[in-house]
């Protein structure tokens, strides 16, 4: 990666270094995003009582345990971030591995939830609840699989101890993949 | 006053034929006489002049004028007050035609259903027991015949896509929703027979499905209706 | 503000810019916090009251993600102005959500309503929604 | 401040000799990069200016041969309306406004080498020429193009049994969800490159309006295409899995779409305006050799107007089935919004003041960008009233309202734009008289176009009807005489054209060379060679005061460029 990087990357005039300014206009873009399928949900739950109805079928326990998963892989990224702030490669590499195997078992564990469900018969079409719930949560899998990808290639420099700052960087969309998640949580399976 | 400002551009607008035409028109002539004839003549004006009075002349160069000290910014400040003023004036005379027109639905004397679908426009009418939904219900196809003088409610419905009822004597448009009874009124005021339009883009038959409103005194309107009521309109559409 | 050759070799040695080395909070604890309060937002249906139920579900759903935002993202480290975009940005989600939901959420509104072969869609009156009508009951569900 | 130290240039490694293509098309040179998004948006110009001319022939001659196209359908006709709307916003106004002109200013004038995420740039152009090829090839498939009007209202995209092109709206959809992350990785890297890699010395109150005015738009238009890409997915889904967002029947609400589409439509409408606003200021100044009036007016009015831009977008629905208590919260509001947009254009009047305007080619431009654009704005207010709107909705006094909006920022303000800069992008002066010719054939010819559609529209024609002939009071001699002088102006306007392709191509064979400032402007942009090299300067500037010192008292120069040291 020995692109000539302009000097232009390497200014902060903003007082913050372009990486994590460009992650953070990322992140706002991806929030309106996020908010425009969220409050069209929720328009749609609040008018149609039929939904609590459709939605009492999602399991939350699945719900709860990818929570979980995904709450502990954003502590392996801030570590990850901890460990590349002290200059520590191996370390850095080995949390952010840690992460994308989190990664990994939130999207093997949706997996399986889907095929229950969609086996049980309750499949995009069959209801606006369901189109909504497999529209949102496949999103929401698709940018956690973009994430793992953008991860492992940043594990793979950090493990050389090159690009350190991109660590952190990565860290900051993984946490927002995870907050997106804890509002899906609630939203698809709590409220029944 | 108000009659001639609502008058004021009757050349360019369609015969206003119902009841809330000249609000309408007043608005809109509102808007002209204090936005275009007004502001925007003398914005142009001073736009215009400065650029010829400050054209390049050989010796003479420009002022150094930052624009952030307070008298040079009170050119800016005082327009800018009496537009909110003008503002004030139009958005209340706007609201009050909305509240009539649209929001407030007066009591009606007949009501008409109105359905819109891929590429025609069908009308139900209450037929001479005066109730709409009864067996003698007539129901037209691109013909709506109206009763001078009589306050309408209309439902419109839309049987596919998106449409939108424009009757431009009327000033009348209201978009025909799919999975909605739309609710709204006119009343006509002189008599005649004019287009209807649809206002909302909906397929390829868009622009060919003109329908024509028939406004009849009350004689002829009764006679029609005597009349239509024995031989049933061909290819009536029957609403749900 | 200046850029000079901060201690991590990366080729991006803009440094961090405000804080040299960011404070690193006890992250375990922190995590651990967000577990227990994952655990009770589970919990919250089996006590039956629909009131507790949305408090627990959404209540712990924001302070969850106000953690996640101050301690791993360190959103008060990097500069204020940062806060100030994705407030921007759930501001504008709740504008989206306070113009459209008056339509889209109602079964029928001032002058129209929906007849009775509109499926899925038909029940008398919406339940309890009159009060929220121009804003919707929605709290403005985003998260930062 | 910072400690003012020249950084090391950029290290000038000898560039492998790199084939015409890598060069070219797979550059990540901010300056190449612009370029080729102005060429594909002025070629995507042209096939949007011919569909308008295919149309319009069949608007005042309904049923005729038009030459180059032969008999226009109906569904021809809706195919050709809504993508002439499209290309024109979304692949013409936007590319060459806010992309080339964007890519090619803020890395010159912030004083910086590239913009900060170069591959990132090259990427976008990609994104966006992927897009652009889906759009077109969304005209070769079965049942033709896209014909829903560009805001692509559900049920009638849903539902291929609607608009019987079960490809062409598919396709048309990608096309614009394409366009749109094609945008989003521009804007983030405009807005980084913008606040992050300024000159040393250069304040946030130094930067050039175009700068700042290319940065908000980049704001505005990633803080509003959110819902509408979560919408285009909705929609697709609808249109390919048949699921029921939009389909009333089934508990979806084409009211939504609606709603999510104006939400990003009303400030999408500000985000090719300001650009425009930006290069029309930028000439103002330089050619009437007067600072700006009230520099922080304009930057503030500038933000207010994009901060409201969220709130209005309602009014393009009054009589859409919303609930007509909301109309009144949205009148309000576009009537409020009218405000800081009149308030800009004072300060663009005022500062004509106390100027010595040289009348040339740019300036002429610019000029008649703000006298078009007052049309525009004024009659703006007769649709955001509420009351006028129940008549006006959808009639051709809104479309003249809008052209008179979207002519000025797209085809005035890239003519200003080129004109200006063209000395900096290829080294050589384009023609004067040339460029004048062309700029009073198209302005007459615009204005000829439009004024008499005002007045159909306020008759009684409405928007996308295939042939008045079907309307017995639209097909009165008047309105058939004021739509064939429409189209005539509109031949009139398009003669003018190939005038200026001319100038363009002969100036760059044998124009004169262009010194470095041919204007005597101030910013820096006009302190790099022309053509700038790769890395713009030899070494990065420095900036000691803002970008429009010009006549500043007793100083010998009636300019003072930002990188000046006194």
């Amino acid at each position: 990666m020995s692109s000539a990087r302009p000097i232009a990357t390497t200014r902060s005039s903003a007082g913050m270094p372009t990486g994590r300014l460009a992650v953070w206009w990322v992140i706002a873009s991806e929030i309106v995003i996020f908010g425009g399928i969220l409050a069209s949900y929720i328009m749609h739950r609040l008018a149609h009582d039929a939904f609590a109805a459709q939605a009492a079928h999602t399991n939350t326990w699945i719900g709860a345990f990818n929570t979980f998963v995904l709450l502990t892989s954003s502590l392996s990224a801030v570590m990850a971030h901890r460990a590349a702030d002290h200059g520590d490669a191996k370390g850095a590499a080995n949390y952010l591995w840690l992460t994308v195997g989190g990664g990994a078992t939130f999207l093997i564990v949706k997996a399986f939830e889907w095929t229950h469900e969609i086996r049980e018969g309750f499949t995009i079409t069959s209801s606006t609840f369901w189109s909504f719930y497999y529209t949102a949560a496949g999103i929401h899998a698709s940018h956690v699989l973009a994430g793992m990808v953008l991860m492992s290639y940043i594990a793979l420099d950090a493990a050389k101890g090159r690009e350190m700052q991109r660590v952190e960087y990565v860290g900051l969309y993984w946490h927002f993949v995870d907050i997106v998640w804890i509002f899906l949580f609630p939203l698809l399976y709590i409220a029944k | 006053m108000m009659e001639w400002i609502a008058r004021s551009l009757d050349r360019f607008m369609p015969p206003a034929a119902s009841s809330y035409a000249l609000d309408i028109d007043f608005v809109f002539n509102l808007v002209f006489w204090i936005v275009i004839a007004f502001w925007f003549v003398l914005v142009q004006a001073i736009f215009i002049g400065l650029i010829v009075r400050f054209r390049k002349r050989d010796g003479v160069g420009a002022q150094y004028i930052t624009g952030e000290l307070k008298h040079e910014h009170r050119f800016i400040a005082w327009p800018h007050y009496v537009i909110m003023i003008c503002d004030v004036i139009l958005v209340a005379a706007a609201i009050r035609v909305w509240y009539n027109v649209k929001q407030q639905l007066p009591e009606p004397d007949a009501t008409v259903r109105i359905i819109a679908q891929q590429w025609a426009w069908s009308f139900v009418h209450p037929g001479p027991d005066g109730k709409l939904d009864t067996d003698d219900d007539i129901k037209t196809v691109d013909d709506l015949h109206l009763e001078v003088g009589k306050t309408y409610h209309y439902l419109l419905e839309s049987r596919d896509v998106l449409h939108s009822l424009s009757i431009p004597v009327f000033r009348l448009k209201q978009d025909a929703i799919p999975g909605r009874v739309v609710t709204g009124w006119f009343k006509p005021i002189t008599t005649g027979e004019h287009d209807i339009q649809c206002a909302e883009i909906c397929g390829i038959g868009h622009g060919l499905m003109p329908a024509r409103v028939i406004l009849e005194t009350p004689e002829q309107h009764a006679a029609w209706m005597a009349g239509a009521g024995t031989s049933p309109a061909p290819g009536t559409a029957t609403g749900e | 503000m200046s850029d000079h050759a901060a201690h991590d070799h990366g080729h991006d040695h803009g440094g961090h810019g405000a804080g040299e080395h960011v404070h690193h909070p006890n992250y375990v604890r922190i995590w651990a916090i967000l577990l227990a309060l994952l655990i009770v937002s589970v919990a919250g249906p089996f006590i039956g009251i629909k009131l507790v139920t949305l408090m627990t579900a959404f209540g712990i759903a924001i302070v969850k993600a106000y953690l996640v935002v101050k301690n791993f993202m360190h959103i008060d480290i990097a500069a204020k102005y940062v806060a100030y975009f994705v407030v921007t940005a759930l501001v504008f989600m709740f504008l989206f959500f306070a113009g459209a939901a008056p339509d889209v959420m109602k079964a029928q509104g001032r002058n129209w309503e929906k007849p009775s072969w509109v499926s899925g869609a038909v029940h008398a009156g919406t339940p309890g929604l009159e009060h929220g009508e121009e804003h919707g009951e929605g709290h403005g569900e985003e998260h930062p | 401040m910072a400690t003012q130290h020249v950084e090391p240039a950029h290290e000038h490694h000898a560039h492998p000799q790199e084939s015409w293509f890598r060069h070219y098309m797979l550059s990540t040179d901010h300056k190449i990069i612009c370029f080729q998004y102005m060429f594909t948006g002025m070629a995507l110009a042209v096939v949007a200016g011919f569909f308008s001319y295919v149309f319009r022939m069949q608007m005042a001659f309904p049923g005729m041969h038009v030459p180059g196209w032969g008999l226009v359908t109906p569904n021809e006709y809706n195919m050709l309306i809504t993508n002439h709307g499209a290309i024109m916003i979304f692949w013409v106004a936007m590319p060459v406004l806010i992309a080339a002109f964007g890519n090619y200013l803020i890395p010159l004038m912030i004083g910086a080498d590239d913009m900060v995420f170069p591959k990132v740039n090259r990427l976008s152009y990609q994104i966006f020429l992927l897009s652009a090829i889906v759009l077109i090839a969304s005209f070769f498939t079965q049942g033709g193009g896209f014909g829903g009007a560009w805001t692509i209202y559900p049920p009638l995209s849903a539902k291929p049994e609607y608009n019987l092109t079960p490809w062409g709206s598919s396709l048309f959809l990608v096309a614009v969800a394409l366009e749109f992350i094609a945008f989003l990785l521009g804007g983030i890297n405009f807005i980084t490159t913008a606040m992050n890699s300024r000159a040393p010395g250069m304040s946030y109150h130094h930067i050039p309006i175009v700068v700042w005015m290319i940065v908000i738009a980049s704001m505005l238009f990633m803080a509003s295409v959110g819902p509408l890409i979560a919408g285009a997915i909705m929609l697709v889904f609808d249109q390919t899995l048949h699921t029921a967002f939009f389909d009333p029947n089934r508990g979806g609400d084409p009211i939504l779409w609606q709603h999510l589409f104006w939400f990003f439509g009303h400030p999408e409408v500000y985000v090719v305006l300001l650009p425009a606003l930006g290069i029309t200021a930028e000439i103002i100044t330089t050619m009437s050799r007067k600072k700006l009036f009230a520099y922080k007016t304009v930057l503030n009015t500038a933000i207010g107007t994009g901060v409201l831009s969220f709130t209005v977008w309602a009014h393009h629905q009054f009589v859409a089935g919303i609930d007509p208590r909301m109309a009144n919260i949205f009148t309000v509001m576009t009537l409020i919004i009218s405000i800081p947009i009149a308030e800009m254009m004072f300060v663009y009047i005022a500062t004509l003041y106390g100027g010595s305007i040289t009348l040339n080619t740019p300036m002429l431009w610019a000029l008649s960008f703000i006298f078009t654009f007052l049309i525009g704005g004024v009659t703006g207010i007769f649709l955001g009233a509420s009351g006028a709107d129940i008549y006006l909705h959808d009639t051709y006094f809104v479309l003249a309202h809008f052209h008179y909006t979207f002519f000025p920022i797209a085809i005035i303000g890239t003519f200003a734009g080129v004109s200006f800069w063209f000395p900096k992008m290829s080294g050589k002066m384009m023609n004067d008289t040339l460029g004048k010719i062309h700029f009073w054939g198209t302005f007459l010819g615009f204005n000829g176009i439009f004024i008499p559609l005002f007045i159909t529209g306020m008759l009684g024609d409405h928007r996308r009807i295939f042939d008045h002939n079907f309307f017995p009071e639209l097909a009165t001699p008047t309105l058939k005489g004021l739509r064939e002088f429409a189209t005539l102006s509109l031949l009139f306007m398009l003669a003018f054209q190939p005038i200026w392709f001319y100038n363009v191509i002969t100036s760059l064979l044998w124009g004169k060379p262009a010194p470095k400032n041919p204007w005597n402007s101030n910013t820096l942009e006009w302190t790099a060679d022309s053509p700038p090299p790769h890395g713009n300067w030899p070494t990065l500037p420095i900036v000691y005061r803002g970008p429009y010192e010009y006549s500043t008292p007793n100083r010998s120069e009636d300019y003072w460029p930002q990188n000046v040291p006194s």
